[in-house]
């Protein structure tokens, strides 16, 4: 137990938690500066925080026993911060028309994104955990922010208490897995795991079991996921994208390390378990999208089918399909962002969200609605966009671990989806506004959507550059697995 | 020999510069078509003279050219799969290019007075050079499926021309009759040349085709299957028996087309094709022939009592085109190539000159029903005289081309087949001898009946006589070509007989009992008519009375047609509707749409779970962690 | 020459953000654009077809392979490669697109609502057709196979046209979404026989000529050989699940329909014999009596319930399911002679479907209604729009002469000798069938006396008779002259495995 | 020395507990209470296996602490919640607070 940390590793999140202090205090002496300029100044601290993370590029620290720093923290702390500058971008109008108090408000998503951060960078059940609440109980605040509107109460009481449940839940089954492997550190779980189980076989199972129950509450893997279009429906509309992204893209990322690093060497045994939860997901989440009239509804539930995906990498968890598994949480990241600024943006026009409330967007707006249809086509897995590649390149991955049937499954799932991705389009297309009148353009949000789309054209028509950085980080997370010929583990991660 | 593709190829040429110049070129061009088909008509005599003087011995070499139009080599079997565009010349195709020809030449002269002043004066002209192209195309043809293209695109033709004044409704109809029935035929057509094809030395060339199935290479059933098959399409283009329907109705279309068309030239190609294939059918099991004999028979009979009934006089001759083409089939029947040929080259002069006749009669007074002409005569001499020696041809009197050709069919008739086939061609002459008096001596004889189409009624011009008094001639002369010192005279090795069949000599030898027996019956049945319908034909008014029901019957053509119509409303069309409907319903709504329906209210279902209240919620993940833990227990422990 | 190929797929991409920064206000400005774009592609698929050469090679022509993603994962040596290169199956079907989406930018000419963005969509979807014929490599097969099915929910509900039938309606949008649905839905099929595919190969490469070499057992190609042909059956209208094609006619406006049943509906028939046949023979044999027989229903079934049909559109919908039943049955002869009519026959049916669909659409553009039997004798009104139709109806019934009858031939003759003699017979009856609705419809509606409500119709545009004279040229030529076809095709037919002399 | 048993049923008997007080409770502040109760019997679980395995490193004790620490945070978070919710609409039966369902 070296006892000497560098602390200078956690620079990022100091800054971050620093900056979370920073804004709070400018809302409280400078009222001047306005609700609309706080948001950008948060952007801009989220942003130097991302810049900073970049020096480790390519490096292999440890903090202590707790957290490593390296590519695939790196990759995700990047990942992290750009959603947080895009949801503090978006919420800058929003938060000035609608919210009091927003010092609070950006200094909560700062605080997100350095749990975030955690969860991505742990290497230990308990930083994990932390991190893990961190993130959570922000986003419970966050949820249930505007005070006088009913419904992000409920939405806030229900994701604040079923939270709760889930990771007390979560909790008992660290309890068991530390009870019987004997320590909190992914590398040594999985080296006593991969020794022989036999009499503590009890313990880990149940063990097991509860912390996939947990860790599927907070990815809405299916028989958990009765809060998310609530807690979606509830939430002011950047807070539902920053649940939608940022929640999603963390506990994956927390999730292939723990089970990549830590439960590997039982595959055999949970990867149906996973399967059947990523089937459930797909089905129910596509399924029930078809009956959606609220958009943000929707959207949960269009959130939930790709999680459904997402799932099924875990499933087939190798090398490959932990990098595909990446690639397409990116591509689903930047393309479930790019609709959520069209959904903002339109409600900051109209305060409307209803399916049918959209009708004739594309008269009125025809850049949005055109973003909107790439970014919802893209959902769907069609080509020219990210969902198509990385779609493809999942499947294909699951498909190469001889589970063809689940990569059936899905893709029949994804054709499900177009169906309810139709249907706003349509909407958009083919109806008639009640006045004509073209919205006046916000530049800032423009931009951030235009980037976007860029994004999801990338990813779409040559997602190579982006594949590389992603298959250096999945790299550190399965080094153990090729030492596992003969050297033991030397417990760097 | 080898400059035999000129003649399909001028009139085609014509075709194409008339439809893309037509309208703009002086008098719409007709005399361009006419030029066309006159040059082809002349180019027929050097391919001749070819013929002849290729002539080692007795027997005739058969000139042949082809060019590649298809082909690619099949892989694995090292064949190539060979289509090609030849030509090849025989004594039938010389008399089928003859009779072509000249009486093209003939009916567009004639279509000049009689189409004048109609709106699509030159797409008339047009049409025609592009009939005449693909008529020559089929008979010069070397290989089936050369031969097939032709053959539907004389349907096609005959479709365009028969609707030529589509604006009546009846004549779209009759263009689309015809053009259907042909197709029907045609279908038996296609299927015999691919099994040809299939069985056979992998070519469509005709002549090697016979010559394998002379050495024996296909089995026997199977060629009789494909040659009844292809003699289905022979059925359908030449009107016998079950197809006969359309051509009745495709009197619909301009006389001089009717007297092209559906005398002379496209309803014969049936019988030039059955004469081609003759050998085939001679390999194939007697069958086959018997088939063809009975058909014909079938529809001499029909034909003939049918022309008694009917007042239309187009409709009356087209009857009788029928009749020859069912003594054509007989003939072919009873393998006699030579006796049907020359029946095809008589009949080709004297039908269309009874055509045309009718064409001036009707151009005269634009009357066509019998009951309302008579007494032309007086007003139209030379009508009255060349119609007259076209009738008297068909009926088969002595001096006259149509007795010669009828005589061979009987002798051969009588030779090959049994007796009864013989007793029903003679009744068959008695009522040919009835009819075609009936109709002469109703337009042309005794009293006129309606005032008015009698004053209307003058000579047609020059371009309208001059062709009927050449036809008048030929149907005259005609039949003297079966003397042997006739043919000599005019350079042919023998008489048409020794023409026809190269290889075998075929003396001509005159019987003079079958010759007595026709004439008698031909003549008395003739005088009857005389008798029958003279003055105000009360006599066979009484007739009629009394056989009523007979008379009825005749007159609706036996009701075949409206068979037709019920077979074609109920069940095809019937059969559509109910398939339509299956589509929609069964397979579209049911299949299709339900299986989305199931989707959507799966979901609707599925939507239900979401109660809203926070303890489901809780009760679901419980579940969920039950479920996951006990399975995880239960399968690994 | 490789960058013909690029340009083919380049400037229908290319031409979608021009389209973009033409303002709305000037619809001319981007009509002239479209019919630029469709003219260049028009003459560089007549180039690629015409400059085809012969010399024997791996059959493939001006190959262009650019790496797009390899060593990575589960891919190894050019896992992914943007691999373009034409053969001869693939260089008429070019020719095809380029005729139609030449044709169909005049044809679309008075589009009046977002002329702009329909031009968009319809050049998104030319590109994806060009994608799919040129290119080698089995991923980006798939994702331009996608891309053709992309714009066609937008094209159709937006510019397409409800229609009232008494007893039921269809309105555009459950036409369009009923047609994107099970195109996209029949992709599903075909993604997971990808995967199969791919996995099984084991050769960690998309590159279909790779794929080629690498031996599949017998057993995997019967499982996975089904996928593909349902998959891409289809789209190729096979006979259960063909519902999607008449309808989405109905709806689609005429520009689209013509792209659509003449181009769209030949991407099924040419993913079967490219992929199908070609990677998995051994499950093509298997499985051709099935296909022959789907393949048969679909002629026969197609054709008489276009018998039964009153509107136009439905009736060359259905037509156009009866002649893709004819294209299977080529397929499924297994035989040169018989897969070689199919190619033909995809070229001859895209060119006389676009053609009907032209004047069914100058018909409906000015009568407001497809129902033939309220027509009569407008051939008096419109001389040449009834020619060019009686042209297109002749054609798809066979008349030597016409592309048609060159196509069905082939295809008789191949299922004759693949020894289906009841597939056969039941084809040509289906043939005779297609002449009678065809004639029937043209004596109805076009012959006969001039029915008074139709005195005011006009003759067709100059654009849309521009449009059917460029189309009556190609099925001349290929009806007087199929030779250069026949050629092209049946050098690399005979390099597909498991076709039999 | 107690076997350790004894606690891990001790902690067993006591999550269930909480988790049935989860799933019947409909007072809001009471489902808090029940969850806390599952907390603590997790943090006993902690503590047991961090004296009785390895005694002499100190990561259950300090887990032990942390989700100690973890449920006061949440309890703090959860009344304001509940207590918005009961300004708002003067309910607290989680089974009227259903507006957003289906």
């Amino acid at each position: 137990m070296s006892t000497s940390l560098e602390w200078g590793l956690l620079a990022p999140e100091f800054l971050l938690a620093g900056w979370a202090a920073f804004i709070i205090l400018i809302d409280l002496f400078w009222g001047g500066l306005g609700k609309e300029r706080l948001g950008w100044l948060a952007a801009i601290g989220v942003v130097a925080a991302g810049g900073l993370s970049l020096i480790w590029v390519n490096d292999a620290k440890q903090f202590g026993e707790l957290a490593d720093i390296n590519d695939y923290t790196t990759l995700f702390r990047v990942l992290f911060t750009g959603i947080g500058a895009t949801i503090c971008i978006l919420s800058a109008r929003y938060v000035r028309d609608r919210l009091l108090n927003p010092g609070e408000y950006y200094a909560l998503i700062l605080l997100a994104i350095v749990g975030a951060n955690g969860m991505a960078a742990a290497h230990e059940l308990l930083t994990a955990y932390i991190s893990l609440e961190l993130l959570s109980f922000s986003l419970y605040a966050l949820t249930a922010y505007a005070k006088f509107d009913l419904r992000s109460n409920e939405g806030g009481l229900k994701y604040m208490l079923l939270g709760a449940f889930s990771s007390a839940i979560f909790l008992y089954g660290i309890g068991l897995i530390y009870g019987t492997t004997g320590s909190t550190q992914y590398a040594v779980i999985g080296e006593v795991l991969s020794g022989d189980t036999s009499d503590i076989e009890w313990g880990m199972y149940l063990g097991l079991a509860l912390m996939i129950g947990g860790l599927g509450f907070k990815v809405a893997a299916v028989p958990f996921h009765m809060y998310t279009p609530d807690a979606y429906e509830g939430a002011p509309i950047p807070i539902t994208a920053l649940i939608s992204a940022l929640a999603k893209a963390a506990g994956f990322a927390f999730f292939l390390k723990l089970f990549a690093v830590a439960f590997l060497p039982l595959i055999d045994d949970w990867r149906y378990f996973i399967a059947g939860l990523s089937v459930a997901t797909m089905a129910l989440g596509n399924l029930v999208a078809i009956q959606q009239r609220n958009v943000k509804r929707l959207l949960a539930y269009s959130s939930i089918g790709q999680v459904g995906y997402l799932l099924l990498g875990i499933a087939a968890l190798s090398q490959d399909a932990a990098s595909a598994l990446v690639l397409h949480m990116i591509g689903y990241v930047v393309t479930n962002l790019a609709a959520f600024t069209c959904v903002i943006l339109y409600y900051n026009w109209t305060g409307k969200e209803e399916i049918e409330e959209y009708k004739g967007l594309a008269e009125r707006a025809p850049y949005v609605a055109l973003c909107l249809t790439i970014a919802l086509f893209s959902l769907a897995g069609m080509p020219l966009f990210a969902g198509f590649a990385t779609k493809f390149i999942l499947f294909q991955a699951a498909a190469d671990q001889d589970l063809l049937w689940l990569a059936a499954v899905a893709a029949f799932f994804s054709f499900v989806s177009l169906y309810y991705y139709l249907i706003l389009i349509r909407e958009m297309y083919l109806g008639e506004p009640e006045e004509k009148t073209r919205f006046q353009t916000p530049w800032l949000e423009y931009t951030a959507l235009t980037v976007l789309i860029a994004g999801v054209f990338l990813i779409g028509l040559y997602p190579k550059p982006v594949f590389n950085v992603v298959e250096d980080a999945t790299a550190t997370i399965f080094v153990s697995e090729e030492l596992e010929s003969g050297e033991d583990l030397v417990g760097v991660p | 020999m080898d400059q035999a593709w000129l003649i399909p190829a001028i009139p085609a040429a014509a075709f194409a510069i008339l439809l893309i110049f037509g309208p703009y070129l002086p008098r719409k061009g007709d005399w361009l078509a006419i030029a066309a088909i006159g040059a082809s008509f002349i180019l027929v005599f050097p391919v001749l003279a070819d013929l002849l003087d290729q002539a080692d011995g007795t027997t005739y070499v058969a000139g042949e050219k082809a060019w590649e139009w298809i082909s690619f080599d099949l892989a694995g079997v090292g064949e190539k799969f060979e289509i090609e565009i030849g030509f090849y010349v025989d004594p039938i195709t010389i008399v089928m290019l003859a009779v072509v020809t000249l009486v093209a030449l003939m009916v567009q002269v004639y279509s000049i007075a009689y189409m004048k002043g109609d709106s699509r004066y030159g797409w008339y002209f047009t049409v025609m050079s592009l009939f005449a192209a693909s008529m020559l195309l089929l008979v010069l043809s070397n290989n089936l499926l050369l031969l097939y293209a032709g053959w539907e695109a004389v349907g096609f033709c005959s479709f365009l021309l028969i609707g030529f004044w589509w604006e009546k409704r009846s004549a779209a109809e009759a263009a689309k009759k015809a053009f259907i029935t042909t197709r029907i035929g045609d279908v038996g057509l296609l299927i015999g040349i691919i099994m040809l094809w299939l069985e056979g030395p992998n070519t469509f060339n005709i002549q090697e085709i016979i010559t394998f199935a002379e050495e024996g290479g296909y089995d026997n059933t199977y060629l009789t299957g494909a040659v009844l098959l292809m003699f289905m399409g022979a059925l359908g283009k030449s009107g016998q028996f079950p197809l006969h329907v359309w051509l009745p109705d495709a009197m619909e279309g301009p006389t001089p087309v009717s007297a092209l068309i559906h005398a002379a030239t496209m309803v014969v190609a049936g019988v030039y094709l059955v004469a081609r294939m003759l050998p085939l059918f001679e390999v194939a099991d007697p069958i086959a022939l018997d088939v063809v004999l009975v058909v014909g028979l079938t529809t001499v009979m029909i034909s003939a009592t049918m022309g008694l009934a009917a007042t239309d006089i187009k409709r009356v001759i087209a009857y009788s085109t029928l009749n020859s083409l069912g003594l054509m089939f007989v003939a072919l029947g009873s393998s006699a190539v030579a006796a049907a040929m020359l029946y095809l080259f008589v009949h080709g002069f004297f039908k269309a000159l009874l055509f045309l006749g009718a064409g001036s009669v009707i151009h005269a007074t634009k009357e066509q029903d019998m009951n309302r002409l008579g007494g032309l005569a007086a007003k139209m001499p030379i009508t009255a005289a060349v119609f007259a020696i076209g009738t008297l041809a068909m009926i088969g009197i002595i001096p006259l081309s149509g007795f010669w050709a009828k005589d061979e069919v009987l002798v051969f008739a009588k030779e090959e087949q049994n007796i009864i086939v013989y007793l029903v061609l003679l009744s068959s002459l008695v009522i040919t001898g009835l009819y075609m008096t009936r109709l002469f001596v109703r337009t042309f004889l005794f009293a006129p009946r309606e005032q008015a189409a009698y004053d209307h009624a003058h000579e047609g011009g020059l371009l309208i006589t001059v062709p009927l008094l050449i036809l008048g001639l030929l149907a005259t002369v005609g039949g003297f070509v079966v003397f042997d010192e006739v043919g000599e005279a005019l350079g042919f090795p023998g008489g048409f007989a020794q023409f026809v069949f190269l290889n075998e000599a075929h003396e001509f030898e005159f019987h003079l009992d079958t010759a007595i027996t026709s004439s008698v019956l031909a003549g008395g049945g003739a005088v009857a008519g005389w008798i029958l319908w003279q003055n105000k034909a009360e006599l066979a008014a009484r007739i009629r009375d009394r056989f009523a029901p007979v008379s009825t019957l005749l007159s609706n053509r036996y009701y075949i047609d409206e068979i037709y119509q019920f077979v074609i409303d109920r069940i095809v069309l019937g059969l559509g509707s109910i398939i339509a409907w299956f589509d929609r319903v069964v397979v579209n709504d049911g299949g299709v749409d339900g299986s989305a329906k199931l989707g959507y209210f799966t979901g609707f279902e599925a939507k239900f779970l979401q109660t809203g209240r926070l303890p489901n919620y809780a009760l679901a993940i419980v579940v969920g962690i039950l479920v996951l833990s006990i399975a995880m227990l239960v399968t690994q422990v | 020459m490789e960058f013909v190929l690029l340009a083919l797929i380049v400037i229908p991409l290319g031409v979608c953000p021009l389209f973009m920064l033409i303002p709305s206000q000037y619809p001319q400005l981007s009509r002239y654009l479209a019919a630029l774009a469709g003219g260049a592609l028009f003459a560089l698929s007549l180039l690629v077809f015409v400059v085809y050469e012969f010399d024997g090679g791996s059959g493939l022509r001006y190959e262009l392979q650019w790496d797009w993603m390899e060593n990575i994962g589960f891919l190894r040596e050019n896992g992914i490669t943007f691999y373009l290169g034409v053969d001869g199956i693939g260089a008429p079907l070019v020719l095809l697109n380029g005729v139609v989406i030449f044709a169909a930018v005049f044809v679309s000419w008075n589009i009046a609502n977002r002329t702009k963005d329909f031009f968009v969509l319809l050049f998104l979807l030319v590109a994806g057709v060009y994608g799919v014929f040129i290119s080698q490599d089995l991923f980006f097969f798939f994702f331009w196979y996608e891309v053709a099915v992309l714009p066609m929910y937008l094209l159709i509900a937006v510019w397409g046209a409800s229609s009232e039938f008494g007893t039921f309606t269809r309105t555009k949008e459950y036409g369009a979404m009923k047609l994107t649905l099970m195109l996209v839905g029949s992709s599903v099929l075909i993604w997971v026989a990808i995967f199969a595919l791919f996995v099984e190969a084991g050769a960690g490469t998309f590159d279909m000529t790779v794929l080629r070499e690498a031996t599949l057992d017998e057993d995997f190609q019967k499982w996975v050989f089904p996928l593909f042909m349902v998959g891409f059956g289809v789209l190729a209208g096979m006979w259960p699940l063909h519902t999607w094609s008449p309808d989405g006619h109905v709806a689609a406006p005429t520009g689209v329909s013509m792209l659509h049943a003449g181009v769209l509906m030949k991407l099924g028939a040419f993913g079967i014999l490219r992929i199908g046949m070609t990677l998995l023979p051994e499950g093509a044999e298997f499985w051709a009596p099935v296909l022959m027989a789907l393949g048969v229903t679909g002629a026969v079934y197609g054709s008489v319930s276009a018998l039964a049909q009153t509107d136009l559109k439905y009736m060359v919908g259905y037509s156009s399911v009866s002649h893709m039943g004819f294209v299977l049955m080529g397929l499924a002869s297994m035989n040169e002679i018989g897969v070689n009519g199919a190619v033909l026959q995809m070229f001859a049916h895209g060119v006389m479907t676009a053609l009907m669909f032209t004047s069914v659409g100058a018909l409906y553009d000015q009568a407001h209604i497809r129902d033939m039997t309220q027509f009569g004798g407008i051939a008096k009104r419109m001389p040449r729009h009834s020619a060019f139709f009686a042209i297109a109806g002749l054609s798809s019934l066979g008349l030597p002469g016409l592309a048609g009858f060159v196509a069905e031939f082939h295809i008789f003759v191949g299922v004759f000798e693949a020894g289906y003699w009841w597939a056969g017979g039941l084809g040509i009856l289906s043939a005779a069938i297609t002449a009678t609705y065809i004639l029937r419809m043209l004596s109805r509606a076009y012959f006969g006396p001039l029915n008074e409500k139709w005195a005011g119709l006009k003759e067709m545009r100059i654009g849309e008779q521009f449009a059917a004279v460029i189309l009556i040229a190609m099925i001349l030529f290929m009806g007087l002259w199929p030779a250069p076809f026949i050629d092209r095709i049946s050098e690399t037919v005979e390099m597909i495995p498991g076709i039999m002399g | 020395m107690i076997p350790i048993d004894n606690f891990l049923v001790l902690s067993a008997i006591l999550f269930s507990l909480g988790m049935y007080g989860v799933l019947v409770r409909r007072n809001a502040v009471l489902i808090l209470m029940s969850v806390e109760l599952m907390l603590q019997a997790v943090a006993i679980n902690f503590v047991a296996f961090a004296v009785y395995l390895n005694p002499e490193t100190f990561t259950g004790l300090i887990f032990g602490i942390f989700v100690i620490v973890i449920a006061a945070a949440e309890v703090g978070l959860a009344l304001a919640i509940i207590l918005r919710l009961f300004r708002n609409r003067q309910i607290s039966n989680v089974d009227e607070a259903d507006l957003m369902k289906w």
